[in-house]
């Protein structure tokens, strides 16, 4: 009779905190929840928009309250730190040849920089505007 | 351990699952879809040792080049001990099994239009090498394990470990295998066999084997009769990494990589191997390109007048690439660079790579012949455990994995012959035989002497590096024919402390140590009596050249249960290629006018 | 020829049944919302989170007359959707995997109804309200 | 000789023996250029034969020799004591695989694996042997080129959580591999190949960890060879719409 009794480990939920590789991946997911709450600051801003300019108004100076400014410094970490891998990971999606040799990651990567810092400062001039 | 014995009937059963193995099955599959195949190895297919191979395989496939230079150069190098109607069978299918290997997906380096690339090799007249990068075997192996995933007729007995063949009637009726992983007996009843379980290096402490090329068919065969050919013939690799004994691809000089002493100097040139070539500009035939067997010899004399680097592993020369470029290097030469970074710290870009010779073939094996049968009815060899006869007295770089495909479709072809015009016998007939090597297995599981195991493989690997290495004499030979028959005697009385049935390793090892023994007695066997020089057997004593009259014949080991082989001679069919003086460098250009 | 099937004794035959998902249709909006998020969203959120409450910058960049001028016509209530409900798509298709994750196995059906069924809802939400807004 | 010492912890598991997985630490003498593998046969030669681990090339090629090396994927036989000395070496069997014994784990579904996904060229036609070997221009071998490197060593599978918390996941290797034949210009059987790229259990379990690509030990790059077949994926996706079977 066969003596063979394989082991077979459990996965555990804090899987994640065993390796920095995994925490770095948890909280590339997790930015998503502040990601999804600042949207949602902007969904109420524009119900605040549709009832007016008094309701408006309130909606800015909620957003100067220290939790607001602390949760808005959190969320531009956490999305800074999205587009930075996104950015990384975005020669993986690319399937490129420019004569016959794959297009090299690095123009991969430097391209989508340079896209985001072109982009950043269009924002910002537009609504300087 | 617990010991019951399942019986499987099938109707080819092949030993062995790397290159040759794998192409047998193949070929029955395709061919005789009737037939059911169980392919049997030790450990899983793809990482059989002809994942190893780096250079290439030789095939005629160049409109300037001819099948005749590829015969002449396959019996040169192998100093006239070839079959030479091998050979020429060998040739002619060369280039047809390698295109069946490109149909299959293998993934061969291409000229810029598409079609196969070839590089230049040592021995070799014209460029005929074809080449996956520096991973040939790898790819030829992945690619053929991966189309035999296409048959649902090839059973794989993946980890399972063959424990003795089964013979009866004069016939072999199938082999006794152990699952590793569950530790429970096979019974395959078969009917023909194929052995096709690669060579035998590391019975020598340096070698560019892996840890499971352990000569098992070979003394498996030989246990039962089936005469041992050729066996003092073993290539020393002219360039492996000191220590470890890795190989550093004869690809690298084929791309025009060159050997230089400490001194900087091509020293090949002063053993007629020249003229110099220009750096990176090789020539076949000549300097670097000359055959493994000669290239490893001018390591030692070399050594004697102490024109190599003294290094904390050992003795070396330098393989300087830096010439070729980085471009090159990665392209041609990616495997190679990684190796040298990972293990000796160096890249090959930016600086030489220390080398010394080291044991790579294992030229002889199980006496077959041209159409791959044993002495055995219903036993089929192929690949590196065979001898065919197509090596001779040294294997020309790249002839070997073409073997492989060659003679892998001609044995799985015969094999499948056979299995059709034979009747399995009643399995009680052979079940007692079974039974006895079970018990036999289980006696030496049990064994709890005192001898350890290590020591005994360790004593034999330097014994048979001092006695039958890349020079040898009576006496030395004669030493090392001593020690290994006390450390046959050590064997019977090895401790294993390991009495566990599932992936028992410990005792797996004690086995294969019990293989390679018998393996390395029929090498130092063999080679004391070769009284002459020839190919990769060279002796400083009296016997330092060839001698025709007395020994153009191939050696036969046959195994005995007490005592020595015995060792018997066989004729050399020569058929086109009279014996002649084996030169190389200018001296082979002379020649040819 | 019968051995006892193991794992290791095998003839290859696989006759599976396979099931196609419709995750593409997430995983596109995902990976629009991700782009977005990852060109966009850090400068969104350093000007209204950050720059504006903080009086960085004149807080007349962002006063309602502007803003609602913007909203008001059909091409800015688009952009605004997009940069308000695509990043929704993103994120949560990314909690959705990130349950599974955190070993929240049970009722993965219910799982996924909720994540895009939110991302749907604030989606249809910010649309209604900017259809009141857009003076066509 | 150096007589400095390192050492090195093993996760040991016997079955016939043992509940659960224990270490057990042995000390063995250090060498800078001593590999992890040779330090197991040091151990396996002079400490204690039991210990079980696979090996066989010695040189980062056959695949044999994964392991947990401080709760990282590598090759035994690539990776070196002088990175780790002075400090312990943790040695575990692969993660996600079950325990067979020691630092051997059960390799069977990863072998499946790679046995379901048809990973040989099917053609469009049957070409004879006669017509000679295909033209393939390197352009087209780069195509997937990189994907055909892999040794089934499993570094990935035990890089990757997603196998590890379901391992109905196809995983990386077997999906690169589908890419390696899928891409190739010799093969027509893409669309069979698809169906298992298609299904939840195919590239739609895969979160982009990524892990699996920086272990690997051939730059397979898996997880690239993942997101392309899932832009295939959703591709395919359309055009079912258009045209359902
Ligand atoms: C580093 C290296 C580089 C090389 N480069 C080249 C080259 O460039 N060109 C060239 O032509 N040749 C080359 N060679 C030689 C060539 O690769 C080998 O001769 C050839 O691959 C051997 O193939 P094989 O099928 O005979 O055996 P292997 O590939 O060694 O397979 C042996 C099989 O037998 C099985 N087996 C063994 N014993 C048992 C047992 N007891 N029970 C069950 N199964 C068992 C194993 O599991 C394995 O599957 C090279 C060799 C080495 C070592
Ligand atoms: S993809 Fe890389 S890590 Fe995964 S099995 Fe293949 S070689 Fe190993
Ligand atoms: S680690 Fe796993 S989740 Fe995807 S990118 Fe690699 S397969
Ligand atoms: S022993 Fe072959 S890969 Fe490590």
């Amino acid at each position: 009779m066969s003596k063979r009794k394989p082991y077979q480990r459990e996965v555990q939920s804090t899987w994640w905190l065993k390796s920095k590789f995994y925490t770095f991946y948890m909280i590339r997911e997790g930015s998503s929840i502040f990601i999804t709450l600042y949207s949602l600051i902007l969904a109420w801003g524009i119900l605040r928009l549709s009832q007016g300019e008094a309701a408006f108004d309130a909606w800015l100076s909620v957003l100067q309250h220290p939790v607001f400014i602390l949760f808005h410094l959190i969320t531009l970490i956490l999305a800074l730190y999205h587009s930075i891998t996104w950015f990384s990971l975005a020669p993986k999606a690319v399937d490129l040849y420019i004569k016959g040799k794959p297009l090299a990651d690095k123009v991969i990567i430097t391209g989508h920089y340079i896209g985001f810092i072109v982009i950043s400062l269009l924002c910002l001039v537009i609504v300087m505007l | 351990m617990e010991w019951c014995m399942e019986i499987i009937k099938t109707d080819v059963a092949i030993v062995g699952a790397g290159g040759s193995g794998l192409r047998a099955a193949i070929e029955i599959a395709e061919n005789h879809p009737q037939l059911d195949i169980a392919l049997i190895s030790k450990v899983y297919p793809m990482r059989s040792h002809t994942v190893a191979a780096e250079g290439g395989a030789a095939g005629v496939i160049q409109t300037s080049d001819s099948l005749e230079q590829h015969f002449n150069d396959t019996v040169s190098g192998g100093d006239w001990l070839c079959e030479q109607d091998v050979v020429e069978y060998f040739v002619e299918n060369a280039a047809k099994q390698l295109t069946q290997l490109e149909l299959w997906g293998c993934p061969w380096s291409r000229k810029e239009d598409g079609s196969i690339n070839v590089r230049a090799f040592g021995g070799m007249k014209k460029e005929r090498t074809w080449f996956a990068a520096d991973k040939s075997g790898f790819h030829i192996l992945h690619t053929l394990f991966q189309t035999s995933i296409k048959h649902p007729k090839i059973t794989r007995f993946d980890e399972h470990f063959c424990l003795d063949l089964i013979v009866e009637d004069n016939k072999i009726q199938g082999v006794l295998i152990l699952d590793i992983a569950e530790g429970e007996s096979k019974l395959i009843q078969a009917k023909s066999v194929i052995m096709a379980t690669g060579g035998a290096a590391r019975v020598y402490t340096y070698n560019t084997n892996g840890g499971i090329v352990t000569g098992d068919g070979m003394a498996l065969a030989y246990r039962h009769g089936v005469a041992l050919r050729d066996m003092e013939f073993i290539q020393y690799h002219p360039t492996g990494l000191p220590g470890s004994g890795i190989l550093m691809t004869e690809g690298c000089r084929g791309e025009g990589g060159i050997l230089t002493n400490k001194h900087g100097y091509r020293y090949l040139q002063d053993y007629g191997l020249g003229p110099e070539t220009k750096k990176g500009q090789p020539k076949n035939k000549h300097m670097e390109l000359g055959p493994r067997d000669k290239l490893s010899q001018c390591f030692w004399q070399e050594q004697q007048k102490g024109n190599v680097y003294h290094g904390q592993r050992g003795d070396y020369i330098h393989l300087d690439l830096r010439h070729l470029g980085e471009a090159k290097i990665n392209e041609r030469l990616p495997f190679i660079r990684e190796l040298a970074k990972a293990y000796v710290g160096i890249d090959p870009v930016d600086s030489p790579i220390p080398v010394r010779p080291t044991v790579h073939y294992t030229m002889g094996g199980i006496a077959t012949d041209i159409k791959t049968a044993t002495s055995l009815a219903g036993l089929y060899a192929i690949g590196e455990c065979a001898s065919v006869g197509l090596h001779g007295a040294n294997r020309l770089g790249s002839n070997s994995l073409t073997e492989l495909a060659v003679f892998g479709q001609v044995a799985g072809q015969q094999a499948a012959e056979f299995a059709k015009r034979t009747e399995h016998i009643d399995v009680e007939k052979i079940r007692e035989q079974a039974q006895q090597v079970i018990n036999r297995t289980e006696a030496l599981l049990n064994s709890d002497g005192t001898e350890k195991m290590s020591d005994i493989r360790q004593a034999m690997g330097d014994c048979m590096e001092e006695g039958v290495g890349i020079y040898r004499t009576q006496e030395s030979m004669q030493k090392t024919i001593e020690t290994l028959a006390e450390l046959k005697q050590r064997y019977q009385h090895i401790k294993i402390n390991d009495k566990s049935s599932v992936f028992n390793t410990e005792f797996l090892y004690a086995i294969e140590l019990g293989y390679l023994l018998d393996t390395a007695e029929a090498i130092a066997h063999s080679a004391i009596l070769r009284k002459e020089s020839r190919g990769s057997h060279q002796r400083i004593d009296e016997y330092n050249s060839r001698d025709d009259i007395n020994f153009l014949k191939h050696s036969l080991a046959y195994y005995k249960k007490t005592g020595a082989p015995e060792i018997q001679y066989a004729p050399v069919k020569i058929t086109k290629s009279q014996p002649a003086e084996r030169v190389y460098g200018a001296a082979s250009e002379t020649k040819e006018k | 020829m019968t051995p006892k099937q193991t794992d290791k004794t095998r003839a290859t035959q696989h006759s599976k049944q396979y099931v196609r998902s419709h995750e593409p249709v997430f995983w596109g909006l995902f990976g629009a919302g991700g782009m977005l998020t990852a060109f966009l969203t850090p400068m969104m959120v350093l000007i209204t989170g950050l720059l504006i409450p903080l009086g960085l910058i004149n807080k007349t960049h962002l006063n309602y007359e502007k803003v609602q001028a913007f909203a008001s016509t059909w091409y800015g209530a688009g952009i605004l959707l997009i940069l308000i409900a695509l990043p929704i798509w993103h994120t949560l298709h990314r909690i959705f995997h990130s349950l599974h994750d955190l070993g929240i196995k049970r009722g993965r059906d219910w799982q996924q109804v909720i994540c895009y069924g939110f991302a749907f809802a604030v989606s249809v939400f910010v649309f209604t309200l900017l259809l009141q807004i857009v003076t066509l | 000789m150096s007589t400095n010492k390192i050492d090195i912890e093993i996760l040991r598991y016997r079955p016939e023996l043992d509940e659960k997985p224990f270490p057990q630490v042995f000390s063995v003498p250090y060498n800078p250029d001593m590999s992890i593998l040779e330090g197991l046969q040091y151990i396996k030669d002079h400490l204690d034969s039991t210990v079980s681990f696979r090996w066989s090339c010695r040189m980062a090629i056959c695949g044999s020799c994964g392991l947990m090396v401080n709760n990282v994927p590598k090759l035994g036989c690539k990776a070196f004591l002088r990175d780790y000395y002075p400090n312990k070496v943790v040695l575990e069997p692969l993660m996600n695989f079950p325990i067979e014994r020691d630092l051997v784990v059960v390799m069977d579904d990863f072998i499946n694996k790679l046995e379901e996904i048809k990973p040989y060229i099917i053609p469009k036609q049957d070409s004879t042997l006669s017509d000679g070997p295909n033209q393939q221009t390197p352009a087209q071998m780069q195509k997937y080129q990189q994907y055909s490197m892999c040794i089934n060593c499993g570094l990935c599978y035990a890089a990757c959580p997603q196998y590890g918390l379901d391992n109905q996941f196809m995983g990386p290797a077997a999906l690169a591999l589908i890419a390696r034949y899928n891409r190739d210009s010799r093969d027509d059987a893409s669309a069979a190949r698809m169906k298992i790229v298609n299904q939840e259990e195919g590239v739609w379990s895969c979160t982009f960890v990524g892990y699996c690509s920086v272990v690997c030990p051939k730059g397979v790059d898996p997880a690239g060879a993942i997101q392309l077949l899932k832009v295939e994926s959703s591709k395919d996706y359309l055009i079912g719409m258009f045209k359902p079977e």
